[in-house]
């Protein structure tokens, strides 16, 4: 779960780790009271989770509450990678000599977290990360030890920090760290991190992902998703613990297992067709689930035909049978169906299914070919 | 033969009495696995399945009892990561993970301490592990594969289930086919079984399923390039996924250009795998090499 | 740092860990008051940190206020071992069917916290550990991982707990395992912790120990120190980071190092002296330290010669010097000295030390004979 | 020949800036020990020591541009567990801390870090090590011990001063002295230390200084009797001590009977050890088996 700019400072502020001062606003009227209380110069930044926010237009430098309330009125409505922007982060501007990079997330290849530091702070870090890799510094985290004192020194002395800041930044960083742990993030990024004309470290952006598997322990963040800013289909497929993502095409996938539902997507597009959607149920998923599942497919206007692939393992067909039989039975829909049913309780789902009349195929590829052949038939 | 698992198997299942315990060990059971005992603590004593399983309260009784050596966990995620401890702790030396959803934070801490004892951990959110005809571990459907010569090793679940079942249908069986999970931190990874396969007297050829994420199988590439003289045939899955949510600048500092579809074909291609484009492909591709 | 009983409890309690309920007392009035308030048979428990409270009769049953306020009047004022008892904790009684012995300490030897329970508690558990091993049952915690779910209920297992108790066993483990860890206790120890006859835990003694060394991480339990509890000397001891502990004989002893001090009463003792005290002014001690390590010695009415063995390393002996020679200039004393001075700045030391016409012994062996030959010399 | 240090020994002083730091290594300095570089972060480029010692930032930067492959650590208390930890991480393989007062709990973590590591612990709150007649690496006054055929291991700082000041008065050197330190968790154990001389082909014989408390020597005395060939004296210090104030119950469970000076003094004589009444008395001994 990703948290906005303005929760993740937010978060930040609470551990020690100084923010800019400002509010959100959801109304031009709002961002010029703010810019009043602020009495200087002030950032306007739409609050929406896609990159590339400052190319768009989302943020705004002004100087007057004036010209915070003109502004403010272009960017809220306005649609940044197609999300509608509804909350503006308006703050005081803040004069700075440098910008650094901070972030701590997970190498799964070492099975630790890292710090990751740069000098060269800013938009430009992944061209650095390329070009100048040694102007990046990591430092894996012992994951039962936590981040230690002198390894938080050690990236200070790499990236040259001034001598003076040293203790501050390694303050900073066990801050961020102790915040990351217990709340179960992936990722904690401060982008800039800077040092202000007066010689203070402040997070001037800040992104927080928090670990989905974890939230029933942090019960209090569940409420922070933002469920304005995602496809309504994501939200209901979330509610039953599915895993769906809405895409540009026309066959609707309901697949069980991301391997499998990444492969049978693979097999679409290598046979000339295009997926409307990645969903994978999951292991085990009972019939509910799996009728959930279909009523999301069968809800999106661009969903010409449906493909069901089902490898049967800790999922068991029968429950699958189910599930589709129950929503064909609720819902009168003329799309056709190719439904392709192999593995455990394989012979008890197919006889629930063998009244529905759906076609059936015996292999992933015989049920991609005849998706596809259906998703480039005129709609009936 | 077959690797990590055979007839000296002696199988714990943590979880026995929940419902995926119960209806797995069932289908283990009938396909000829060796499971000595169950544990759910606050039932030790209870006799399940048909009076085929003894329950006891902790790993450690029953490994006492019944001198188990390997371990099958399906307790539900949160408890999952405490499970795996127990297990290790009571000296079990394979400790399988099928659970899904355990919180990252914890499992970074449990291969921390599994990293410095003697067991070997497959998963978790791993298929498991199957070796026909006699030995399944896991929840691999035992009707999908027969006994044979192709090691297998995935980070997938179903996707897996389908390459084997393909491969059976063309008369292609298995030594043994390990499932290493999906999640992003496991125990065991990519090389290791690559090693084992190669080990392995019955392996003649070995099929390496991957997937977009992480760098595995660009690891297993320069493995294959060091170490393997078995010849492996590979098949990438997500080729036509949208590129993932990100993790911030600080994912694409750390993957550097790793981690897509197109990176792992050419790394594997690099190491003279040969690439399926189909999983229906692989079957030809092994012909092929049996044809040289 | 000890802590008392009531302190003890006040931490199980925070932690949500069921004590009885009751209060402090400190006269015979209070101690009814609150008879009165627990409405019901009270136990009236002795504050004081030693052991064998209650065959030394510091613990008594009573029925009623009254009772309560006149055996509260016989407690109050008594010496236990020594020790003045100046409060009463006046707890409800509580009805158990079973006593389980709980402990948390070091085992230096494995380097770990040990979880130690038996299901045999209460006042025989030495005994029983030295008997029947068996019935003993010991978890090595993983410093880094701290005490698991899995090894709280192996314990509850092997001390054969009811089924329905397993789950608030580990809670409870789980909960005093923190306040261990959070409050750097190197002891946790509840014995016994009873089931109550309602099929409740309720811890009904408690003993916790803090690390002085890592107190000054929690400045908050600096203050539960109870001075009142020990000797004056030891306190003042302690202002200055001395070790200090007083003994019957008449031999004042400053050493520096554990060891050497321990070596050094040992040789007194076959040389047929008694040590007046234990006192190790530690390593690197200053000149005012050691003034006050000499102060503590003089001010002790029983001691009737003064042995000083310093062998420098850390220690330099020319500080030491500087301290005697303060000392002995601020307080007049007739009582004989023999020092012995060797090591780092040992020549700096003795010139300090020339005009001071103390007499000086080449050897722990001579300087040990010097100073029993002083102790058993009449008073001058 | 010594054990532990020699003229290989590159040293680098964590904490050389503060006052033991500073007093210490030009201590070791003058007795001829190699002192290769200082750290105190902050303070990386000067040189201190009349400019004889660089200063640098971190442990890394000294084993970097020193290849230093030892450390000692003045570092006050609250932070010496963290110079512990750095020093490890820095690949250094031989680290003797002099600081005392660590939290016991910081030391429990430490010590299970650094069992996983190839790394050798000596202390906390240790006087370190002197090799005469070149080599020291901690606080042991140089001028009271030489060159010789006896291995001293002590658990003590001043009583280990004392016995090395009576050998040296006697006539008898040393060929190395480590004092492993006098707190209840330290890195290495009388055993290792025992090893180490067994395996020295300069020491002869053993002298091994105790205290009341643990079990370190009781352990010892197994390991002397499984694994020492050479003779071995032993001091424990304690006898007239007050029982200490001990652990609770719990601290009577573990101890079970042993951590009297009694018990330590059985043991060891048990395992054939000479045991001196005086530290006197160690020079006789040590005679009376030359002349054997």
């Amino acid at each position: 779960m990703r948290l906005h700019e303005y929760q993740s400072k937010k978060i930040f502020a609470d551990h020690q780790v100084p923010v800019p001062r400002g509010r959100l606003a959801s109304t031009p009227e709002e961002a010029k009271l703010i810019a009043e209380e602020l009495d200087g110069p002030v950032v306007l930044k739409a609050q929406v989770l896609v990159g590339g926010r400052g190319k768009a237009g989302g943020i705004r430098l002004v100087r007057t509450p004036g010209e915070a309330e003109n502004e403010a009125a272009k960017v809220l409505g306005k649609r940044i990678k197609d999300i509608p922007v509804r909350r503006l982060l308006v703050e005081e501007a803040v004069s700075f000599q440098h910008e650094i990079y901070f972030g701590l997330t997970i190498d799964r290849e070492r099975g630790q977290t890292l710090l990751i530091v740069s000098a060269e702070g800013g938009i430009d870090i992944e061209e650095i990360a390329r070009t100048s890799p040694e102007k990046i510094f990591r430092v894996g985290i012992d994951p039962l030890l936590g981040l230690r004192d002198f390894q938080a020194r050690n990236a200070a002395t790499e990236i040259e920090l001034p001598r003076q800041l040293w203790r501050r930044f390694v303050n900073i960083s066990q801050n961020l760290y102790h915040a990351y742990h217990t709340l179960d993030a992936t990722l904690i990024e401060i982008n800039p991190l800077v040092i202000t004309t007066h010689n203070q470290f402040m997070a001037l952006d800040g992104k927080i992902t928090l670990d989905d598997n974890a939230l029933f322990r942090h019960p209090d963040l569940v409420d922070k998703r933002d469920i304005s800013a995602e496809a309504p289909e994501e939200t209901e497929a979330r509610k039953f613990g599915l895993t769906y993502i809405k895409l540009s095409g026309n066959i609707g996938c309901l697949v069980n297992g991301a391997g499998l539902a990444m492969a049978t997507m693979d097999i679409i597009q290598h046979k000339g067709g295009t997926p409307a959607n990645f969903l994978d149920i999951g292991g085990g998923a009972s019939s509910e689930k799996v009728a959930a599942a279909l009523r999301i497919i069968l809800a999106d206007p661009q969903v010409e035909t449906v493909l069901i692939n089902i490898f049967g393992g800790i999922t068991r067909c029968d429950e699958v049978a189910l599930g589709i039989k129950q929503t064909l039975a609720d819902i009168r829909t003329n799309t056709p169906f190719v439904i392709r049913l192999v593995g455990t309780n394989e012979a008890e789902g197919k006889i629930i299914l063998s009244e529905s009349r759906l076609a059936s195929a015996n292999s992933l590829q015989e049920a991609a070919e005849k998706a596809v052949q259906n998703s480039l038939e005129p709609v009936p | 033969m077959s690797i990590l698992v055979n007839q000296e198997t002696r199988l714990v299942v943590q979880g026995l009495t929940g419902n995926e315990g119960r209806f797995h060990t069932t289908q283990m059971l009938a396909y000829g696995t060796n499971i000595v005992a169950g544990v759910t603590p606050g039932r030790g004593g209870e006799w399940v399945l048909n009076g085929k399983v003894p329950v006891f309260d902790s790993v450690h009784m029953a490994v006492d009892v019944t001198g188990a050596n390997a371990s099958i966990i399906f307790v539900p995620a949160p408890f999952a990561a405490d499970a795996i401890l127990e297990a290790a702790d009571a000296s079990i030396n394979l400790i399988v993970c099928i659970t899904e959803g355990i919180p990252v934070q914890e499992m970074l801490q449990v291969r921390r301490v599994i990293d410095n004892q003697n067991c070997c951990l497959i998963g978790p959110n791993s298929p498991g592990i199957i070796a026909p005809p006699l030995t399944k571990v896991g929840i691999i459907p035992g009707n999908i594969t027969q006994q044979g010569s192709v090691g297998v090793v995935s980070r997938s679940g179903t996707l897996t289930y389908e390459v084997l079942y393909i491969l059976k249908q063309a008369g292609i069986g298995t030594s043994t086919c390990v499932g290493i999970g999906g999640d992003p931190i496991i125990g065991t990874h990519f090389n290791e079984i690559l090693s084992h396969f190669e080990d392995d007297s019955t392996t003649e050829v070995i099929v390496l399923i991957g997937e977009i994420g992480g760098q595995d199988e660009e690891k297993a590439s320069a493995f294959i390039i060091d170490s393997m003289t078995k010849p492996v045939i590979g098949f990438i899955a997500g080729q036509a996924a949208p590129s993932d949510k990100r993790m911030g600048h600080a994912g694409a500092i750390i993957e550097g250009g790793m981690g897509t579809a197109k990176s792992k074909i050419e790394a594997l291609k690099n190491a003279g795998v040969k690439i399926a484009r189909y999983p229906e492909d692989i079957p030809h591709l092994i012909h092929s090499l049996q044809s040289h």
